[in-house]
């Protein structure tokens, strides 16, 4: 059984079938794509994976515990965190203050007054925070604005906001869409070095071929709303299926 | 019955104006992002043009009289009007009489003229900024105009006449079945709810038939799309505003008959088109125009004896009372788009 | 740092916090030379006008506001005079008040309680004013009466027409020139019977405030004495500017009387209203439907224009009154302004004067001995007639005009015309009246401040 | 020193400065002087700022921080009011139970109302506040007021009548708002050669808990609750997405700034106790937006600023007239005068809402962050002339001061 277990989802927009009946098992501790030509219904799939819209039917599990009915702030608690395809910081915040508040999330939780603390004094969140800008080589720009970095920089640090939760399951959508090459090298880079190091479990939607078969060790192709095949990318490289609705058009 | 049709009436007429007033709003809010506080101020300076049009077609010269005196004693001076000494009594007479409808040609320069000059001077700085400073410009730009009507038109309500022809009331009850005197209702707010719903008509004729309007209906969706093609949508924004501006300054024309208008009449005004712009959903031209009417209509049933006995104080709640409920089981109000103005 | 009390100005403060048993630093205590407040110790003497100059009745604000200076001029001796020649006491010389020359400041009320009083405040504590006068509504009136009291000034209290001024909210410091609700009515009344009959049925809109409810009540008491019944009562918003909803059902309740308790913008806007439904030209029940406005101003007529025409109401003053001190009055007011005053206008200068007399008569500023010499104040010769300011409540007495919207105005001033001046013997009623708060009133003790 | 880095423990030991001596830089002319009409240290209106400082710095933890935009402030403001008027006539004259229960009510009327409106966002929740205000506003001007059921006395105001309980009202307690005694009108008047300066209990009472509530909300801004308050403005998918429940903590900034509503409403019945309806109605409630954005939104010390502002111009302005310009400018010859005081004239007395309205639109055009920024342009100017010119720091990010 994997960390994450989507069971019979469906979900229909008026007359669209966007997820027909999606299965689909992600092993803890891999690295696990997903794939499809554009209203495969990928984005429909994440946003029940992390609670924003709710499944006609069907179930989502994540480490045996259903998902379904949650909020998002629940189900992150639970240990789901997710980079969104246009990064997702608070752009009015310091890079240090972005890094600080998911740490101040896992430690306090979802709500708690601290109204009379001074940030300043919460020195083992000050310390996690930097040694998390540290490893991402961002402590030089802590006191940056961070909506005036490059976009680049702000994947880095938003992918780095996840992994200061220490999170079981990292969702990706489209990590790099509209990066410059060396950006995507650098953040294909980054999740490789993540997942070398921790015990996560990372999740990724995808359009570049490039990222999929850089990263992934198991893909899932959904067509139509419903997963085409699922295997390793070697044998995805070659299925015929696969070509036809999907590589075939776009190589 | 004909209470209950008498109040539709009066609900018809009360939405008239806000539907105007809400549909410019919309206007210049969907095409140009901007929260436009001195909205209320155009509906205003467009009820002092009808107010300058009729004082300059009074324009008089004085003759003495010398059968009578005035307050000091001295021999009366009458005033009389240079339009009846031109024209002869009777014409001249006319002319003044029908100083608002004429107003309607005179305030439509007017009101593009402010319109462009607004945007174009002020505005447009403005597109960029925040929301708060927009709010605050805006209504800046509103104290400061109606601190000048007030200047040279003083703060008492300055009586504007109808037509002496559309004047009195007309009996519909007889026409529909009634007893005489059961529906009877004025003439001018019969016009007022006619001429609204021409106006509201035309504009929406004019975004869905011409070019123009596709362009600025395309623009409202996505600006950055819009300008991408080349397209220099700021200038057609410029005349959108000009239009909202002309919009506003004709229901504030034709509503300078039914209530004299007086400098802070557009503050009046202002909160509750914001509030119907609000409930009719952020962006939503048919959603102002509908929550318009809606509330002008509650408005008025909420105001009769039998509403105020059952609950006390419900006539000077309910418009807010209704913005409550509409917006807390429909999120963005009655046609509103996602992601309007939500942050 | 030295001590001086040569130039104290705007001083306020408690005596009480002597005695409050706590060992207070002597700083706290009344370091006074002079007994009251804002006692005038240089040349000068400062009056506080405080008239809406912003909002609605800035109009009006500005009408008293021309009258409080001309009222100055003629004190320290500008001018022609005016009512000083016909004022019925003599204690006045034209050469200031109590030798001292007369300045004064203005504020601005905003025709809003919280406004007014800080605005007044701002006179007392920093203009060092030793009386304050103006206003344009009963809840600015209340408001600054209750201040001036506690403050230990004199008020003399502008536009106001709820009974609740001189009634429940009475004050030993305020006193009151203008007319009541309750006169309004008890003057109307018999006009209101002669020109349409005791068989009458109305029907009322009030404005929903304190004024409003007071004078529907008085309107209401007077009408049904002489016969008429009232059909229904209805109250409007304040913030309504578009009454037809509530003029639409009035045709059709069987009522041939429409009585608009409204003032101001919301007169202006339900007469015209009414108008605009035909009412005036109706007939119902076998009579000519009618329109009754209990209290008129010029602003008011000016802002309903050719539909006041033939529409009764009550009036505390008028220019076309045919007296010596309303002659004068309109003289120097004319010539100064090149128009003739409004009743408000009337009304403060007449307060202006009055003050000062009352004080030329007393000898002093203190607030006290000023409020004696107005208690049981007869005079003549400031416009209204013969007038009394009563010393149980402070109001004063004097004849009410009903007045009427003229058919034929020969200008824009004269677009009311006066159709009976009610003796005030007609308008008198105890002070303990229970419109007017009943035995519970009091108007406490005089404050002057020390 | 107070748990404040260096940099915020001299701003508060500026405010606290000008705070205590405010009845001398205030009273900068000499009394008999043309230009006294200036000053502006006065009870009244030194007692204004510091409540409606008071008022804005609670508004500026809502809007400053979450963005969240309420257009219905000003009724926390009069429920406040209105709770400390009746415990006057219920209770005490004494300050210290009126004040707390207007706090009490403030919030009470703050979580009632910033729950059902913090369901929505943006305009939404700002017509949702307005709504609430403006139904509290017309209830309180009369159906509230009706004689079966006075509770708000409308359009008059609530006061304390001489029949009213005041159970434990003493003989020997002033006949007005006091503390443990002290009226709040006591009044010492010093004099200085020319000038006179008031010291009022009144404004000190206000001006302590001014300083007290300015800490609190230093304190806040640099909490972590502040930070996420902040991040609520600045990203709400973000702060969802890392497990944050924003509800809540929206809704603890209106309360708190509700709160603070509460106090300045309470305040001002407690310097002058009489509760008006005006003070709900939505005009108020856009005074304290304008204060807010006029001086810096978001910025520790512009709101005071942007209320100071504001209310010296109401009570300044409004109260210059003809014959004060004609004595200001009397040296000058007459034509000329004359000329000056035409030209002045719309500007000053009844116009002085006009040179209000140009104000703000001067501020915001050419100062998009407030008055704050104007002091920050010129503090910039100085160092430059300085020659010390720190432009690395340029780039980076100055937290919120």
């Amino acid at each position: 059984m994997g960390i994450l277990e989507v069971k019979n989802v469906n979900k229909r927009f008026g007359g669209l079938q966007a997820l027909g009946d999606v299965n689909l098992s992600v092993e803890e501790n891999s690295v696990h794509a997903i794939i499809g030509p554009n209203g495969a219904g990928k984005s429909t799939l994440l946003n029940v994976l992390i609670g924003k819209l709710a499944p006609d039917t069907g179930s989502v599990l994540f480490d045996g515990q259903s998902v379904l009915g949650r909020k998002p702030y629940e189900i992150n608690q639970m240990g789901i965190s997710r980079v969104f395809q246009t990064p997702e910081i608070f752009g009015d915040l310091t890079v240090l203050e972005n890094m600080m508040i998911p740490i101040f999330a896992k430690r306090d939780g979802a709500f708690r007054m601290r109204a009379l603390e001074s940030s300043v004094n919460e020195k083992e969140v000050l310390e996690q925070a930097g040694e998390m800008l540290e490893s991402l080589n961002m402590a030089d720009k802590r006191h940056f604005h961070s909506a005036s970095m490059s976009r680049g920089d702000k994947r880095r640090l938003e992918i780095g906001m996840c992994l200061a939760q220490n999170p079981r399951l990292l969702l990706l959508d489209e990590p790099t869409a509209g990066m410059a090459r060396a950006d995507t090298n650098n953040t294909i880079d980054l999740l490789k070095q993540i997942h070398d190091e921790r015990d996560i479990t990372i999740a990724i939607i995808e359009h570049d071929m490039h990222v999929v078969f850089s990263l992934a060790q198991r893909i899932t192709v959904l067509a139509q709303g419903s997963p085409l095949v699922e295997d390793t990318p070697d044998k995805i490289k070659g299925h015929p299926k696969v070509r036809e609705a999907y590589l075939g058009e776009s190589a | 019955m004909d209470a209950i049709i008498l109040q539709i009436l009066n609900g018809l007429d009360k939405g008239s104006a806000y539907a105007l007033i809400a549909l410019g709003l919309t206007l210049i809010f969907g095409t140009l992002g901007v929260v436009n506080f001195a909205h209320g101020a155009l509906f205003m300076i467009g009820a002092f043009c009808a107010v300058t049009l009729q004082k300059l077609l009074s324009l008089s010269y004085v003759v003495i009289d010398e059968t009578k005196t005035d307050f000091m004693g001295n021999p009366l001076k009458v005033q009389a009007p240079y339009v009846e000494k031109w024209f002869g009594p009777e014409i001249g007479e006319a002319i003044i009489n029908w100083s608002v409808p004429l107003a309607i040609l005179f305030s439509i320069p007017v009101m593009l003229a402010i319109g462009v000059a607004v945007e174009r001077g002020l505005i447009k700085y403005f597109y960029r900024r925040p929301h708060a400073d927009q709010i605050l410009v805006t209504y800046g730009l509103a104290i400061v105009l109606q601190e000048i009507i007030k200047y040279f038109y003083g703060a008492n309500p300055i009586p504007t006449p109808a037509p002496p022809a559309f004047a009195g009331s007309v009996d519909l009850g007889v026409a529909l079945g009634f007893d005489p005197n059961a529906i009877i209702y004025p003439s001018w707010r019969l016009i007022y709810f006619a001429f609204a719903a021409l106006i509201i008509g035309g504009v929406f004729s004019f975004l869905q038939f011409t070019t123009f309007g596709m362009v600025v209906r395309a623009g409202m969706a996505d600006r950055e799309t819009v300008g991408l093609l080349g397209i220099n949508i700021d200038r057609r924004f410029t005349i959108m505003f000009g239009i909202a501006a002309a919009v506003a300054g004709l229901a504030g024309v034709m509503y300078a008959p039914i209530n004299s208008p007086n400098y802070h009449m557009g503050m009046d005004f202002l909160v509750l088109s914001f509030v119907v712009v609000v409930v009719g959903g952020m962006g939503s031209l048919p959603g102002a125009v509908l929550a318009g009417f809606l509330l002008g209509i509650l408005e008025s049933f909420a105001s009769t004896t039998w509403a105020t006995t059952t609950i006390p104080g419900i006539n000077q709640v309910i418009i807010y009372l209704v913005a409550i409920i509409v917006l807390l089981t429909r999120p963005r109000g009655l046609m509103g788009r996602k992601g309007v103005m939500e942050d | 740092m030295s001590k001086s009390n040569l130039t104290r100005r705007g001083l306020l403060k408690t005596g009480a916090v002597a005695g409050s048993g706590l060992a207070l630093p002597t700083i706290f205590t009344a370091q006074s030379a002079s007994a009251f407040i804002n006692d005038p110790t240089g040349g000068t003497v400062t009056l506080g006008f405080n008239v809406p100059q912003t909002g609605p009745y800035a109009d009006e604000g500005n009408d008293e506001l021309l009258a409080q200076k001309l009222a100055v001029e003629h004190l320290n001796g500008e001018g022609d005079g005016g009512c000083l020649n016909t004022f019925s006491s003599k204690a006045l010389r034209g050469n200031g008040i109590l030798g001292k020359k007369v300045t004064f400041v203005t504020g601005d009320t905003q025709t809003k309680s919280d406004a007014a009083r800080a605005s007044a405040k701002s006179m007392i504590e920093k203009d060092g004013a030793i009386m304050i006068n103006g206003g344009s509504s009963s809840g600015v009136a209340v408001a600054v009466q209750g201040l001036c009291h506690e403050a230990g000034i004199m008020f003399m209290v502008g536009l106001s027409h709820s009974n609740d001024t001189t009634g429940k909210d009475r004050k030993a410091n305020g006193f009151r020139h203008f007319f009541n609700a309750y006169m309004s009515g008890a003057a109307l009344a018999p006009v209101l019977a002669k020109e349409m009959g005791k068989d009458r049925r109305a029907y009322h809109l009030t404005a929903d405030y304190t004024w409003g409810w007071t004078q529907e009540e008085s309107i209401v008491a007077s009408t049904e004495a002489i016969g008429w019944e009232t059909v229904n009562t209805v109250k409007t918003p304040l913030a309504s500017t578009d009454f037809s909803s509530y003029i639409a059902p009035v045709l059709n309740s069987g009522a041939d009387v429409l009585v608009l308790n409204h003032y101001g913008g919301n007169m202006v806007n339900s007469l015209t209203n009414a108008v605009q439904f035909g009412l005036l030209d109706k007939q119902v029940n076998g009579k000519d439907f009618k329109i009754v406005v209990p209290l008129y101003s010029e602003l008011m007529a000016a802002g309903a224009g050719e539909n006041i025409k033939g529409v009764l109401g009550s009036m505390n003053y008028n220019w076309q009154l045919d007296n010596e001190g309303s002659k004068a009055f309109v003289k120097s007011f004319g010539e100064k302004y090149g128009k003739p005053p409004s009743n408000s206008a009337q009304t403060c200068y007449s307060q202006v004067l009055l003050y000062a007399d009352a004080v030329e008569r007393a000898g002093s500023f203190n607030p006290c001995a000023v409020g004696e010499a107005l208690e049981g104040f007869e005079f003549d010769g400031l416009g209204n007639g013969p007038t009394l300011y009563r010393a149980e409540d402070h109001q004063c007495f004097k004849d009410v005009l009903v007045v009427r919207g003229a058919q034929n105005p020969t200008s824009q001033y004269d677009t009311l015309e006066i159709v009976e001046v009610t003796p005030r013997e007609q308008v008198m009623y105890p002070p303990n009246h229970p419109m007017f708060g009943g035995d519970a009133a009091s108007l406490g003790e005089c404050n002057d401040g020390a | 020193m107070l748990g404040l880095n260096g940099r915020d423990t001299t701003l508060l030991v500026i405010v606290a400065a000008l705070a205590l001596l405010a009845p001398f830089i205030l009273n900068p002319f000499p009394t008999d002087s043309g230009l006294a009409q200036f000053n502006a240290g006065y009870p009244d209106l030194m007692q204004r700022f510091a409540i409606f400082g008071i008022f804005v710095i609670g508004f500026n933890i809502l809007f400053g921080l979450t963005g969240y935009l309420s257009f219905g402030h000003a009724a926390f403001l009069g429920v406040g009011s209105y709770a400390a008027v009746w415990i006057f006539k219920l209770f005490t004259y004494n300050v210290v139970p009126a004040i707390l229960f207007s706090v009490v009510i403030g919030a009470i009327f703050a979580l009632a109302i910033g729950f059902i409106s913090l369901r929505r966002s943006g305009i939404y929740f700002s017509i949702l506040t307005l709504a609430f205000a403006q139904m509290s506003f017309a209830l309180a001007y009369s159906v509230l007021s009706n004689p079966k059921f006075n509770l708000t006395n409308g359009e008059t105001g609530l006061q304390v009548y001489a029949d009213d309980p005041q159970m434990f009202h003493g003989d020997h307690l002033p006949n007005l708002p006091h503390l443990f005694g002290l009226s709040m009108r006591a009044n010492y008047e010093m004099s200085v050669g020319a000038w006179d300066f008031n010291f009022n209990a009144g404004y000190y009472v206000c001006a302590a808990l001014l300083l007290i509530m300015f800490y609190l909300s230093m304190r806040i801004f640099r909490s972590p609750f502040g930070m996420m308050l902040r991040a609520i403005k600045s990203n709400q998918t973000r702060m969802t997405y890392t497990g944050l429940n924003a509800r809540p903590y929206a809704l603890a900034a209106f309360v708190i700034s509700g709160m603070y509503a509460g106090l300045a409403g309470g305040l001002m019945a407690a310097v002058d106790p009489l509760a008006g309806a005006e003070r709900m109605q939505w005009t108020a409630s856009g005074e304290v937006v304008l204060m807010a954005i006029l001086g810096g939104t978001g910025t520790l010390i512009g709101p005071i600023l942007g209320a100071g502002f504001i209310k010296y111009f109401e009570n300044i302005f409004s109260k210059i007239n003809d014959n004060v310009l004609h004595g200001w400018f009397a040296f000058l010859p007459d034509g000329l005068e004359d000329f000056i005081v035409a030209i002045l004239h719309p500007f000053i007395g009844k116009g002085w809402h006009l040179t209000l309205g140009i104000l703000f639109m001067l501020v915001v055009i050419f100062l998009p962050g407030g008055l704050v920024e104007g002091g920050q342009r010129i503090g910039r100017l100085f160092r430059r002339k300085s020659g010390k010119d720190d432009a690395e720091k340029a780039t980076q990010s100055t937290p919120a001061e």
